[in-house]
């Protein structure tokens, strides 16, 4: 395969995005189905580009003039990213109706998603990451530009942030190309950086963040889009971390630091998704739940972490197209998707947690105490989902929007893929590899078991006859009447904390400045002072600069 | 002779600052002109000097022929005229006899006061005859500080010379229209 | 693929013979019908005429089932490297909640309960931080003596969460406001897989022999009884005591299990 | 001769636009011939290059010479896709002028020269018709033009390094006055003709004029640099957070593209304070994305301004992400380039950099809504201006090779 090809997988989701704003004329589902089968191919071209080799492939196209060179390389890391990127994207767009501008946008977005995984240094991953998020944000206000969505902002500000790391580490390590950075280059503040970015671009809060506003859309065609392609994008450069820090972060408290954000942004997922009044409320919630766990695995150091971080990675991947697609209604199909984001046996989340929580035991010391949150964390969150089942249905949207089989066969794999654990992390392992030392631990019997330094997880064995007899058994079994299901459910708790941190919140945006004080800031006045009759400002400045400069 | 030229370029720019008339106006830049030129001359640059003294008698003539009617020197309110004129050539003194070293002592002050009482008048009048004649004035000055650089001073003189001349024949009437 | 295979036959042996369902129904049928005779209910004994079972009880089965499977009981097909503490404690804690998922109604104050498991967790996974091991005989054997004291103190926790995560405390469930409780099926299923991981987690494993099993079930019996009695009392006491225990008693001392786990972290360090 | 064409056959078309007035089309086309032929003879030229045609060394440096090049295109893009209401003939021709007065500040073989060009243009711009009175007009440009002749002047002197660093001080100051930023912002009519406003001060001169100034700055003052920088990036920083937050918050929207002028104009004076490649470089995409980008969107709006047509449709979040320097457009590589050389120098720097940076946002969200809703010519324009700024940001290397950088 010649290194040009690995342009391929960036470059069809942009020829998609061109095809449908061509084609938008003709009809937004010929735009649709354009961007939807650039994004497959997408998806089809990097597998068929990596099955051949199984290694690394690099392309060097020269210099792009602000310090970063056209460095793309496709590994195992760069693969798992591209297709936790693009399937959810190109499931979304191949079953939702929507404009060709958004078809337009939203694949271009993916594109530029791509090509910040593909990329082989930190300033490209920067610019196609920001390109990325500039895209969300676009695609999130052609859909409605009064609806709720991250604040552009914070999302240039990540970004950015990337962009700095890469430019210290340009400045400290001579290079900012993942594989060349020297170890020593890695410090304190170029991780402080990444971390900012990571969180903030992810949208991975303790508190109501972006990744859970965007859920009280109107409608949540973009919704699905963006969090499928950003919130993988922020983990990515955790993920990416490692392989700079030769394997490792620069301090280890850092990774009790992030492993603690993680917890705490599964909990106060859990927590909301609990006193959550309808079920649009809880939707909102699961996505950051997982990427918290998530947050925590990969944090944790080891490369069983980093695995369990990817397979959850994955998994919010699948709920991120579940839940677009889900009606606000009650029915097997939610509760098919709230058992598999919930981490029911033998689900795959299930797995994922199991594994980066067994991580964090076994790192010990602080990070066992971590791990003991994220288990009750995990239960908490068991707790918010049975709950949601009663739920009230939420403000509605369109039914051509949703597509409840579709969610429930996906949460249905999702909960019965618990015995596939073995292939998940064969793969989260061959990934992992290319970031930091390979696992302590190894599979037995081909995938069938995961070993692990303290315990071993006998994924087929023990988890398939459990899929196979639960499968039979639920069958067989007599529902239970729905006598008063939707009565209003009391929280479990009630926020305090957060119902404080709100009112404060507000109280901050609503400060204004005292009407009195407002002319302090008055760009006319100034333009009058500066511009006017008498250029006495422009004297003072003058006289200013040179005692300034002169003293 | 080059301190004498310096008075000039200095009492030909106070009579630009001083002056709202076009005789003002006009007077103020040739006798400007003329110490400025004269200290180019005095510095060896010939050719600069008679450029420079061209540029400044075409602009005063012109200037002669256009703007307000009469002399205008020192109108009622020229106090705060009088004193920049004064203050500045205080600095301009002691900028570039006592601040500077080495010889041209003469030059620097007449170009810096030229520089700045030119400036000063744009900025402060309200009337089009003498702002453009106080451009003009402002050419031959940054024209004059050009014989301080090693090279090319006659080439700048020579824009400064068009510029002088080019600014007085622009109407000193505003257009109407927007 | 063979051992593919034979794996798969000795799980599924575990999970469908032994420590599996049968071991679950049988001794959660006894220790039910205890329970049902000493609280004086309507019904001590399971319907005997056979019916579909709900979809509650099934998940709930098959959770008790996945938990019971790892724990240290004598001749337990499944190796011991390959049992996992933490699928016995999600497993088990999932059982509350798919029965607030399915059937809303059997459960009541879902919120204190949720306070309780927590407790209960920390007393499950507390004392296998410092070991590092997630195997639950490796927990059971640990006799550190720098370790004994969370240990003792987490099996304290956990013996005063078990009421309520039995659901035997007087708190009565929306369902639910007889007089006279009737014979709970869902409880049944849970009874082996809590009071087994007990033993597993607070008592040396026993041997794979006729004394180790006597020994194991003695002591599940004995935990089991240890909670009978417990939620006899709390039950004469009322469900306003009760609560009072929970919120004001179990909760500051699960802080203080915590408290001291952190200090046994750093004084091992 | 390339350097001598670069000035004469604009001017020249900018004269026959002038003298054929009357007959517009005739204007037009002769006045787009001779630019053309004058900007060919710019590409041509090899930078550095010297000619001697008329007694007088001219050359282009590399860095002018791409400057030019990007205005003149930006004129042509301008020109040939003109806003609705505005008669091609007449931009071409203050343009035309606009582009002989660069090319002769360029070429010039003296800073006093160039300083002299100046203020031809100074004078020759407050003499056009105009909603402000000629000596308004002129004030700021001609203080501009006397504190670059008073910073050559201390410059040369023989004296103290005291006197270079008043050279620097002016030279700093009437640059920052020539371009109309803080604190010599120029007066501003939201009604005057663009050509007569002080936007092309800030949008088309100005970018060759800071050129050749800092070019020829650094030249003349080897012992002030460290001052010269720390001016530049003082007054760049100030621009920059006033640039913005007025930008935001001022009333009139014209007014706000102003500021944001002012605020770009503050991150490029930061890149050249910088005074290391990276800083020239980001400056420079900075510079180029002012010509390409926020020129032409700014004449756009005009007329969607005055109709107070606000939109948020795609193209209008789109123009506000060129405007915000968001990826992938220009300003955000120019914003990495900065930040590398702000690291190089100082880390602090840079995390002040950094923190500003964001300022951009709200106030180009407004920009992009003062777009309206763009139709035929008008989008077409737009299009290409944001696929130019696209270009610029995904691979500005041909741009800066350009510059000899």
């Amino acid at each position: 395969m010649p290194p040009l090809a690995l342009l391929v997988p960036i470059g069809l989701p942009i020829l998609g995005s061109l095809v449908a704003a061509l084609l938008g004329r003709a009809g937004s589902g010929a735009a649709r189905a354009a961007a939807s089968v650039g994004l497959w191919s997408a998806a089809v071209a990097i597998v068929a580009l990596w099955l051949p080799v199984r290694s690394t492939q690099e392309l060097t196209l020269g210099q792009l003039g602000f310090g970063s060179g056209l460095d793309l390389r496709l590994d195992a890391m760069s693969l798992v990213f591209s297709l936790i990127v693009l399937v959810p994207a190109a499931t979304l767009l191949s079953v939702q109706p929507r404009s060709w501008q958004e078809s337009t946008v939203a694949a271009l977005g993916v594109g530029a998603a791509v090509l910040a995984v593909e990329a082989g240094g930190v300033l490209l991953t920067a610019v196609a990451g920001c390109t990325a998020a500039t895209l969300a944000v676009i695609q999130l206000d052609v859909e409605d530009v009064s609806a709720p969505r991250p604040s552009w902002a914070l999302l240039l500000a990540a970004w950015l942030a990337v962009a700095w790391a890469g430019v210290v580490l340009q400045v400290q390590g001579g290079t900012a190309v993942y594989s060349a950075v020297p170890v020593s280059a890695m410090t304190l503040p170029v991780f402080a950086l990444l971390g900012f970015a990571a969180i903030f671009s992810a949208g991975l809060f303790p508190w109501r963040g972006w990744a859970s506003r965007l859920w009280a859309r109107p409608s949540l065609r973009a919704a699905g889009m963006t969090v499928a392609t950003l919130q993988p994008l922020g983990l990515y450069l955790l993920v990416r971390a490692y392989e700079l820090g030769d394997g490792r972060y620069p301090n280890p408290n850092l990774n009790l630091l992030l492993a603690a954000w993680g917890v705490l942004v599964a909990f106060g997922a859990a927590a909301r998704a609990q006193a959550a009044t309808t079920r649009r409320e809880y939707m909102a919630e699961v996505l950051p739940g997982l990427a918290g766990f998530a947050l925590m695995s990969v944090a944790v150091g080891s490369a069983l972490g980093l695995v369990a971080g990817l397979i959850l990675t994955a998994t919010v991947a699948v709920i991120a197209i579940c839940l677009p697609l889900l009606p606000e209604r009650a029915g097997p199909q939610p509760l098919l998707v709230a058992a598999a984001a919930a981490g029911l046996p033998p689900s795959l989340a299930f797995g994922g947690r199991l594994l980066g929580l067994g991580a964090a035991f076994e790192h010990g010391g602080a990070m066992g105490v971590i791990a003991l949150a994220g288990v009750a964390t995990w239960l908490l969150a068991a707790a918010a989902a049975a709950r949601s089942v009663g739920l009230a249905a939420g403000p509605g949207r369109p039914a051509a929007e949703t597509f409840p089989r579709v969610a429930a066969i996906l949460g249905g794999l999702a909960v019965a893929a618990g015995p596939a654990l073995g292939l998940a992390y064969y793969a989260g392992s061959t990934a992992a590899s290319d970031v930091m030392s390979p696992p302590s631990g190894a599979l037995g019997n081909g995938i069938a078991s995961i070993v692990t330094v303290s315990t071993v997880i006998p994924v087929i064995a023990l988890l398939g006859p459990l899929l196979v007899v639960g499968a039979i058994a639920l069958a067989f079994a007599r529902p239970v009447p729905s006598v008063g299901r939707s009565a209003a459910r009391p929280p479990l708790f009630k926020l305090h904390g957060a119902i404080l941190a709100a009112r404060i919140a507000g109280e901050v945006r609503a400060m204004a400045v005292p009407s009195q004080y407002r002319s302090l800031f008055n760009p006319r006045a100034l333009e009058s002072a500066a511009a006017g009759g008498t250029p006495i400002l422009w004297l003072a400045s003058l006289v200013a600069i040179a005692f300034a400069v002169t003293r | 002779m080059t301190e004498v030229a310096a008075f000039a370029a200095w009492l030909g720019g106070a009579i630009l600052v001083l002056a709202d008339a076009r005789r003002g106006l006009a007077l103020g830049l040739a006798v400007m002109a003329a110490g400025l030129a004269g200290l180019a001359f005095a510095a060896g640059q010939d050719p600069t000097a008679g450029a420079l003294l061209a540029g400044g008698v075409v602009g005063a003539v012109l200037r002669a022929r256009s703007g307000p009617e009469g002399w205008g020197l020192m109108q009622p309110g020229s106090t705060p005229r009088i004193i920049l004129t004064v203050l500045t050539a205080l600095l301009a003194l002691y900028v570039g006899a006592s601040v500077a070293t080495g010889d041209g002592a003469p030059l620097r002050f007449a170009v810096v006061v030229a520089i700045v009482l030119t400036a000063g008048r744009m900025l402060q009048g309200s009337e089009r005859a003498a702002a453009l004649t106080a451009a003009s004035g402002l050419a031959l000055a940054l024209a004059a500080g050009a014989t301080l650089a090693p090279s090319a001073s006659f080439s700048a003189a020579i824009v400064a010379a068009v510029i002088a001349a080019g600014a007085s024949i622009l109407p000193a009437a505003e257009p109407r229209g927007a | 693929m063979s051992q593919v295979l034979t794996a798969l036959a000795t799980h599924a042996r575990a999970l469908l013979v032994y420590p599996g369902l049968p071991t679950v129904a049988v001794f959660g049928v006894a220790v039910e019908a205890a329970w049902s005779r000493i609280a004086g209910g309507s019904q001590i004994l399971p319907s005997a005429r056979p019916t579909r079972p709900t979809i509650v009880q099934v998940a709930v089965a098959l959770l008790a089932v996945l938990a019971s499977v790892q724990v240290a009981a004598p001749f337990n097909p499944i190796p011991p490297a390959e049992r996992n503490v933490i699928i016995a404690a999600a497993a088990v804690g999932f059982t509350a909640w798919a029965e607030l998922a399915l059937d809303p109604e059997l459960v009541g104050r879902p919120g204190l309960l949720l306070i309780i498991q927590s407790c209960w967790l920390l007393s499950v996974l507390g004392p296998a931080i410092e070991p590092q091991s997630l195997r639950p005989q490796v927990l059971g054997n640990v006799l550190v003596p720098a370790l004994i004291p969370v240990k003792v103190a987490s099996g304290f926790l956990y013996l005063l969460c078990l009421p309520a995560l039995l659901r035997l405390w007087p708190v009565t469930p929306p369902a639910d406001r007889r007089r006279r409780p009737r014979f709970n099926t869902t409880r049944a299923l849970v009874w082996f897989p809590y009071c087994a991981l007990f033993t597993t987690l607070f008592f040396p494993p026993p041997a794979d022999d006729v004394t180790g099993g006597l020994r194991f079930f003695g002591l599940t019996i004995a935990v089991a009884a240890v909670c009978l009695i417990a939620s006899s009392v709390l039950a004469r006491r009322g469900a306003e005591r009760a609560r009072g225990l929970y919120t004001r008693i179990v909760a500051p001392y699960s802080v203080l299990v915590l408290a001291l786990t952190v200090v046994t972290l750093i004084l091992m360090r | 001769m390339e350097p001598e064409l670069a000035v004469a056959l604009p001017a020249a078309g900018a004269a026959f636009a002038a003298a054929l007035r009357p007959r517009p089309r005739l204007a037009l086309g002769l006045g787009a011939l001779l630019g053309a032929g004058g900007m060919a003879a710019v590409v041509l030229s090899a930078p550095g290059a010297a000619s001697n045609l008329l007694g007088v060394t001219l050359s282009l440096s590399a860095p002018s010479r791409s400057v030019l090049i990007v205005a003149a295109a930006s004129l042509a893009f301008v020109v040939i896709l003109a806003p609705q209401n505005a008669e091609r003939s007449t931009l071409l021709r203050w343009g035309l002028a606009g582009l002989a007065g660069m090319a002769a500040i360029a070429v010039a073989p003296t800073p006093d020269i160039s300083v002299l060009v100046l203020l031809v243009l100074v004078v020759l711009q407050a003499t056009g018709p105009g909603r402000r009175p000629f000596v308004r007009r002129l004030r700021a440009p001609a203080l501009a033009v006397a504190l670059i002749g008073l910073g050559l002047l201390f410059a040369r002197m023989p004296g103290p390094p005291s006197l270079a660093r008043l050279g620097a001080v002016g030279l700093v100051a009437g640059l920052v006055a020539a371009i109309g930023a803080l604190p010599y912002i120029h007066e501003f009519d939201p009604e005057e003709m663009t050509a007569s406003s002080p936007i092309p001060w800030m949008a088309f001169v100005g970018p060759v004029f800071a050129v050749v100034v800092l070019t020829r700055a650094r030249e003349l003052l080897p012992s002030a640099t460290g001052a010269f920088g720390a001016m530049l990036i003082g007054l760049g920083l100030l621009n920059i957070v006033w640039g913005c937050i007025a930008s935001w918050r001022t009333e009139l929207g014209a007014a706000a593209w102003r500021y944001s002028f002012i605020a770009d104009w503050g991150l490029a004076l930061c890149g050249f304070g910088l005074g290391v490649y990276e800083g020239q470089a980001g400056a420079l995409l900075i510079l180029y994305a002012i010509l390409l980008g926020r020129l032409p969107l700014y004449l756009w709006s005009r007329q969607p301004l005055r109709e107070k047509i606000q939109k948020d449709r795609p193209i209008n979040l789109l123009v506000a992400a060129a405007l915000a320097g968001s990826a992938p457009f220009a300003g955000f590589p120019a914003r990495i380039l900065l930040l590398r050389g702000a690291t190089a120098l100082y880390w602090p720097l840079a995390l002040v950099l950094a923190a500003t940076l964001l300022l951009w946002v709200p106030s180009s969200l407004r920009l992009g809504r003062t777009v309206g809703m763009p139709t035929g010519r008008q989008l077409l324009g737009i299009v290409i201006a944001l696929g130019a700024s696209a270009a610029l940001g995904l691979y500005p290397q041909p741009f800066l090779s350009l510059a000899g950088l």
